[in-house]
């Protein structure tokens, strides 16, 4: 278990000892995680590994059973989902959270419209639309939008927020590999800019793109941390994931 | 390419009022809205007293329509108890204004009760509902529950006193005054065409400043929130203290439809907060459309009128003649009434969107 | 001999309660649980089976066999119903809502026509129930013990028949289901029937204590909209939790506080309710 | 960095949108511009006195809970226009009549649209005591003659209105038949509204002074249809007999109820048989030993009423028995307050409501299916016979006498108001056409002293 080269006070997000139980059950089982700030990490393992809860206790959906979430130096386990969002940190949900019925323009407007008002939300509104290509799609209902272009439009939302730490969910689910690639190099543009991104992902070749480091999870708990090449060449890593279908059951 | 050259007021006016979010965003939707404000203002002219006083209801009930477009229409909540803030501002109205009348003279400080009153009571249920949790239908169910628990206290309150005000039980509460302008002793009663009036300025104020807020900040989280909760905290909004704001200010306004209510007819009973008036609203905005204002006030003014009409007629039938309205119209237009007929219009129009952006390059039609 | 006497008067007050609530909620749930949609015209069914009912027992059939027939006109038509307007607005509990409110003021207006004010009654059968200077309408207690027994013929309809297995499944996860094959379009116009029917029956099993009138369907639209929300989705364990607990609620309070009690504690009891499980006494249950 | 990440250009199905163009919006404010003028409608102008037809207004339901109700009214106002060929003074007799459906806005607007629009010259209308006190204030404003006939609980000192129907006060004979024949313990039932707390008031106040006291009194909401719970109670109590204040069809489903819960004591009803005939509803034996105590049955023995009945039921079969109808006291006031109306113009010999006005109060005097009746000028309520009814074994209505013996004769004769309202309400005297009063009194317990 390799802890982190940069120093605890630079992490963007730190979790100490973090646990949920759901009755008998152990979602998410003493967690100590750290991400510095500006660095792409990636969070994989197989499905029960934790991901989601994990990515709950973060964003404060779930109160923890024990331990403590610290962001960007503060302790925010108390901290409701929405005051959250407000010190810095944004989600794109695991299922595609779109306004379905609301054009473009109102899903990105309600988004911005908290940091920007009035003639600069609007400005800031096309530069994302055209950063994600639907400026032709602005009157579009959301809903209408083809699968990887809805992926796109909660990504820009997540971002329009102008957070310091964006949480991605599966962010290329149904994705094709051309699309996939491209949410990549979006991500590295992002990170650019400064901000820290967590992305919870199964496609290995986002990971290998655009991951600095990689945590794995796997029943509950972290099982490793390292570059993309150190995970995918540990034995353990392709035991949980490989060994799973050997074994048949988890 | 702005519209005709107006002077800049009238366009940075015209920006407020226009959005997304409402219908009726382009030049010829407000000529319109012109002609239609300008013949209810010259209509006193036109016919009798009967009319105008008939009118004026109508223009009440419009406003209570608007509350309820508001909280279910544009915020998902659906409040089944919406008359029950009706009848308690009416309420309030009536024992405040019966009991005060000769003190000050004026009706200004029961008219604040009733929105003051409906306000807080509301909050106090709107608190009890979300932040409990309670959503969809079992809002619906709770509201209702509240209206009903409402109408069995009112009905028991056959010689129950409030400062000068005889609750009446079910006979309700008789000689509540009418509307007075100004307060003090130069207080002066208003007429019927002064009350039609007066009315009809509230009505035309609250649906254009119910068009700012829609097309405004409020507007976009309102939407917001009916389409997804979890995705509009996870943009940093508090959801909850939002539902609540937006459920006690609707329900403020309902109250104040309730006192206009009491003050135009110097009389309310517990009827109002019955089963029966508790649907008639939730027909209004689901007949004339749940994302629009502009539709639930035509269907309010529409089956109010059809149905005094027909009872004019004397028929038995005019329960046959509503509920088929009803049946018909969630069949055949599902989005209600005004959305289709704006729906079909632009369809032969071949009108992509009546969004009237001014920096789209298209020619002006 | 007091004690057994007031048990035994608690018990019966608790059955009829229990009877009036169950029966009235029944159909309804069935239809709410399996369809998610709500039948604002419930009470209208209500009367027609009460009608029917009374129509079959004046031209001489013995009450079992007229509320049979009740139940069963009422399937029918509530067949007619689903058939004509619910089958184009599946899910959209909103539109149904209102279509159905529609729909019960033609039929309290249609009825008012054609049978005029109040409509030939029917004697309330079975006499009285002694026991040890005990007396209570036997049929009360019929009425308790039949709602129980209507529990079990739809537990059965539900376990035992292809219908019900589909009906269960479409309740559970209707995409699920209809990728499994299950014509969920038949099966919502079976359970908007087999709601019906049990509507049907009680109106007629409430047929010979009241009077027949159009607009009696609005007796028991407050009970059975209570009774059917505070039971949550799940049809049998929520309508019966449901009936139960607001029974034992209702009893004591009118009881002390006489009719008027009784109806102000139900609608306080379902806004507690409510309040405390937002899904309802079956989110309780099945939710594991 | 506003880098075109994707090529959205060479994406085919992106450029079949069609080009956004600013289009005109319907204008549908013009559907709202229409139906502004669907309410209104141009005002007719109604015979000025002297010439021109003669406009009569009726208010009565015809759908909803009490639609039966108005429909019976409507019946008997339209068997006797027939009867005078819609003409009066000579002229010609229009008559307007609208259905309120119990809604009491409605009734304000129609009582609105009858006075200003249709110009009428009398109007008969309301059936609730919550229907008359919504349009009253109205009827006040623009000095409206109108006629309120349906039983109340009695009250309305108003200038303007003339009341014959039965008032609880008239029924006091009810109250010493039942506590002299069968005890002084009696069990009130009262439905849950100003009908059934006021006549209670006014029972109690009978009962105490013979002597009786209720065991209990339970106000029931008026949609209750579960009396479990009541009968245990008279189960306990154990009383002499029942007093009932049961109105609506919910409420009468006590009486099927306490019947197979095995009760069978003797019923005093004031608000029962006479006017929604429950002896026709229910079959036999539901309603044995009841007693009511009204100014009208369809039973009533005299050769007028019997006459009544059967041109009644002849032009309406369905209040015949056969099909589960009755001839119903609201009827017989519908008939009666049209007549005193027809005698109050033809003595003034003008359709001016204040002339007509003046003939009712100098008293007008008619034969009528509930027996002679008066119109007592200073009240504005008619005097009239009560007749005390027993409903037997098979459901069939006898008339009684104060010891029980059978009778062809009426238990009080020529029966006014209460002294209590007598008192306090004078309309000759101390009210005027141009300075009326307009009240509605409610004895406290006090007051019937």
């Amino acid at each position: 278990m390799t802890t982190s080269q940069h120093g605890d006070e630079r992490a963007i997000l730190r979790t100490d000892g973090l646990t949920k139980r759901f009755g008998g059950l152990t979602a998410v089982d003493d967690i100590s995680f750290r991400l510095p700030a500006g660095e792409i990490r990636c969070l994989i393992g197989p499905n029960g590994a934790g991901k989601s809860t994990f990515l709950k206790l973060v964003t404060g959906t779930h109160r923890p059973t024990e331990g403590t979430v610290h962001f960007d130096g503060e302790d925010i386990t108390d901290l409701k989902p929405h005051v959250r969002v407000r010190r810095g940190m944004s989600l794109k949900f695991q299922r595609i959270s779109t306004y379905r019925e609301l054009t473009v323009e109102q899903n990105l407007r309600v988004a911005t419209q908290r940091i920007h008002d009035g003639q600069d939300a609007t400005r800031r509104i096309d530069e994302l639309l055209d950063l994600i290509g639907l400026t032709a799609e602005r009157e579009a209902v959301a809903g209408s939008l083809a699968h990887g272009d809805q992926q796109w439009l909660e990504i820009a939302m997540a971002m329009a927020t102008e957070p310091k730490l964006l949480l991605l969910d599966e962010p290329t689910a149904g994705m094709t590999i051309e699309e996939t690639r491209e949410t990549g190099e979006l991500i590295q543009d992002l990170v650019r800019e400064g901000m820290s991104i967590l992305v919870v992902e199964h496609d290995i070749n986002l990971v290998r793109q655009v991951a600095d480091r990689v945590t794995v999870l796997n029943q509950g708990s972290m099982l490793m941390e390292g570059t993309v090449a150190e995970v995918t060449g540990n034995e353990d890593v392709k035991r949980i994931y490989l060994g799973k279908q050997a074994e048949g059951t988890a | 390419m702005t519209d005709a050259g107006g002077p800049g007021a009238i366009a940075r006016l015209r920006d407020l009022l226009e959005g997304q979010n409402t219908l009726g965003n382009s030049t010829r939707f407000w000529y319109g809205f012109l002609v239609v404000v300008g013949f209810m203002f010259v209509y006193p002219f036109l016919t009798n007293p009967f009319v105008l006083k008939v009118n004026t209801d109508y223009f009440v009930w419009m406003i209570l329509a608007l509350s309820l477009a508001v909280v279910w229409g544009y915020t998902g909540i659906f409040n089944f108890g919406q008359t029950a803030f009706f009848g308690l501002g009416a309420y309030t109205f009536g024992i405040v204004g019966i009991t005060l009348i000769e003190v000050t003279g004026g009706t200004n400080v029961a008219i604040l009760a009733a929105v003051v009153v409906t306000v807080l009571a509301s909050a106090l249920l709107g608190y009890f509902m979300f932040y409990g949790r309670i959503r969809g239908l079992y809002v619906a169910i709770l509201t209702l529950a509240v209206a009903l628990t409402g109408n069995l206290i009112l009905v028991r309150t056959t010689n129950t006193t409030i400062g000068a005000a005889e609750l009446g039980g079910n006979n309700g509460v008789t000689g509540i005054p009418s509307l007075t302008l100004g307060g003090g002793p130069l207080s002066v009663p208003l007429g019927i065409t002064a009350q039609y009036y007066l009315v009809a300025l509230l009505l035309v104020a609250t649906y254009l400043g119910l068009r700012i807020l829609l097309n405004s900040y409020y507007g976009y989280v309102l939407l917001a929130i009916r389409e997804d909760e979890d995705r509009t905290r996870m943009l940093g909004y508090d959801v909850r203290k939002l539902k609540l704001i937006a459920f006690s200010l609707t329900a403020g306004l309902a109250g104040f439809a309730g006192a206009l209510h009491a003050a135009w007819g110097n009389f309310i009973d517990p009827t109002v907060m019955g089963l029966t008036a508790a649907s008639v609203p939730i027909i209004w905005v689901t007949v004339g459309g749940r994302d629009t204002l502009i539709g639930p006030l035509v269907a309010a003014y529409a089956l109010q009128s059809i149905s005094t009409k027909l009872s004019t007629v004397g028929s038995g039938y005019t329960n046959i003649f509503l509920g088929a309205v009803f049946v018909l119209v969630v069949l055949f237009f599902p989005d209600g009434l005004i959305p289709a007929i704006v729906a079909r219009w632009r369809e032969r129009t071949g009108d992509g969107h009546d969004i009237d952006r001014s920096n789209t390059t298209e020619a002006e039609a | 001999m007091a004690v057994v006497e007031s048990i035994l008067r608690f018990l019966v007050l608790l059955l009829s309660f229990f009877g009036t609530l169950a029966l009235a909620g029944l159909g309804l749930a069935v239809i709410f649980g399996i369809m998610g949609i709500i039948n604002f015209a419930h009470g209208e069914f209500i009367m027609i089976g009460a009608y029917s009912t009374s129509i079959a027992y004046g031209a001489g059939i013995p009450l079992a066999g007229a509320i049979v027939v009740g139940g069963l006109t009422t399937g029918a038509f509530g067949l007619v119903v689903e058939r004509l307007l619910i089958r184009h607005m599946y899910d959209r509990l909103i539109d149904t809502l209102v279509a159905t409110w529609g729909l019960s003021l033609i039929l309290t207006q249609a009825v008012q026509i054609q049978f005029g004010g109040t409509f030939g009654s029917i004697p309330v059968p079975f006499g009285t129930f002694q026991y040890a200077g005990f007396s209570a309408s036997m049929y009360k207690i019929v009425l308790g013990l039949t709602a129980l027994g209507l529990f079990a013929g739809t537990y059965a309809v539900f376990t035992q028949t292809t219908y019900g297995l589909q009906a269960r499944a479409a309740m559970q996860n209707k995409e699920m289901a209809r990728s499994l094959g299950v014509d969920t379009g038949r099966t919502y116009m079976l359970t908007f029937a087999f709601g019906s029917v049990l509507s049907g029956i009680a109106g007629g099993l409430f047929a010979p204590l009241t009077v027949l009138t159009p607009t009696m369907g609005s007796e028991y639209i407050v009970e059975a909209f209570v009774t059917v929300i505070v039971g949550g989705t799940n049809v049998l364990i929520g309508t019966f939790g449901a009936a139960l607990s607001l029974g034992l609620i209702q009893t004591p309070a009118s009881q002390l506080f006489g009719t008027l009690g009784g109806r102000v504690a139900l609608l306080v009891t379902t806004i507690l309710i409510i309040r405390v499980l937002p899904e309802g006494i079956s989110g309780v249950v099945t939710s594991d | 960095m506003s880098r075109d990440v994707r090529k959205r250009t060479e994406n085919g199905e992106k450029d079949s949108q069609n080009a956004f163009n600013r289009r005109n919006f319907l204008k549908s404010v013009t559907v709202s511009a229409g139906a502004v003028s669907l309410g209104g409608c141009t005002g007719q102008i109604g015979g000025a006195d002297g010439e021109g037809p003669i406009t009569i207004g009726t208010l009565y339901d015809n759908s909803g809970p009490l639609g039966f109700v108005g429909k019976g009214k409507d019946a008997a106002t339209e068997m006797w226009l027939e009867q005078q060929e819609y003409e009066l003074l000579g002229r010609e007799v229009e008559w307007i009549d609208y259905n309120p459906a119990g809604d009491n806005t409605k009734y304000k607007n129609l009582t609105r649209k009858q006075i200003q629009q249709d110009d009428v010259d009398m109007i008969f209308g309301a059936l609730l005591s919550s229907n008359r006190e919504a349009l009253r204030p109205i009827v006040d404003e623009n000095q409206q003659l109108f006629s309120y006939n349906d039983w109340y609980e009695g009250g309305v000192c108003d200038e303007y209105m003339v009341i014959n129907t039965t008032l609880t006060s008239q029924q006091r004979p009810l109250i010493d038949f039942m506590v002299e024949n069968f005890g002084s313990d009696y069990y009130a039932l009262v439905a849950d509204y100003n009908y059934g707390r006021v006549s209670n008031r006014y029972a109690r106040h009978y009962a105490r002074e013979n002597g009786a006291e209720p065991v209990n009194e339970e106000f029931i909401p008026l949609d209750t249809s579960e009396f479990g719970s009541t009968i245990n109670r008279i189960r306990e109590e154990d009383p002499d007999w029942i007093l009932s204040l049961l109105v609506g069809s919910a409420q009468y489903s006590f009486f099927k109820q306490a019947e197979s819960a095995g009760i069978d004591l003797p019923y005093g009803s004031l608000a029962n048989i006479a006017g929604t005939y429950e002896h026709v509803s229910f079959d036999p034996p539901v309603m044995a030993d009841t007693y009511s105590c009204f100014s009208y049955f369809q039973e009533i023995p005299t050769e007028t009423n019997q006459e009544f009945v059967e041109n009644f039921q002849e032009r309406n079969p369905a209040y015949t028995k056969e099909e589960g109808g009755y001839v119903f006291l609201s009827i017989a006031d519908a008939w009666n307050a049209i007549r005193f109306y027809w005698n109050a113009v033809e003595n003034a010999g003008t359709v001016d409501q204040e002339a007509v006005l003046a003939e009712y109060e100098n008293g007008l005097e008619m034969d009528s299916p509930k027996g002679p009746v008066t119109f007592n000028g200073e009240t504005h309520h008619a005097t009239q016979n009560m007749w005390l009814a027993k409903v037997n074994d098979d459901h069939s209505v006898s008339f009684l006498d104060m010891d029980g013996e059978e009778t062809e004769e009426p238990i009080a004769e020529n029966v006014q108001t209460s002294e209590w309202f007598r008192n306090q309400c004078n309309l000759v005297d101390d009210s005027s056409w141009d300075e009326p009063r307009t009240e509605y009194l409610t004895p406290d317990e006090g007051d019937l002293g």
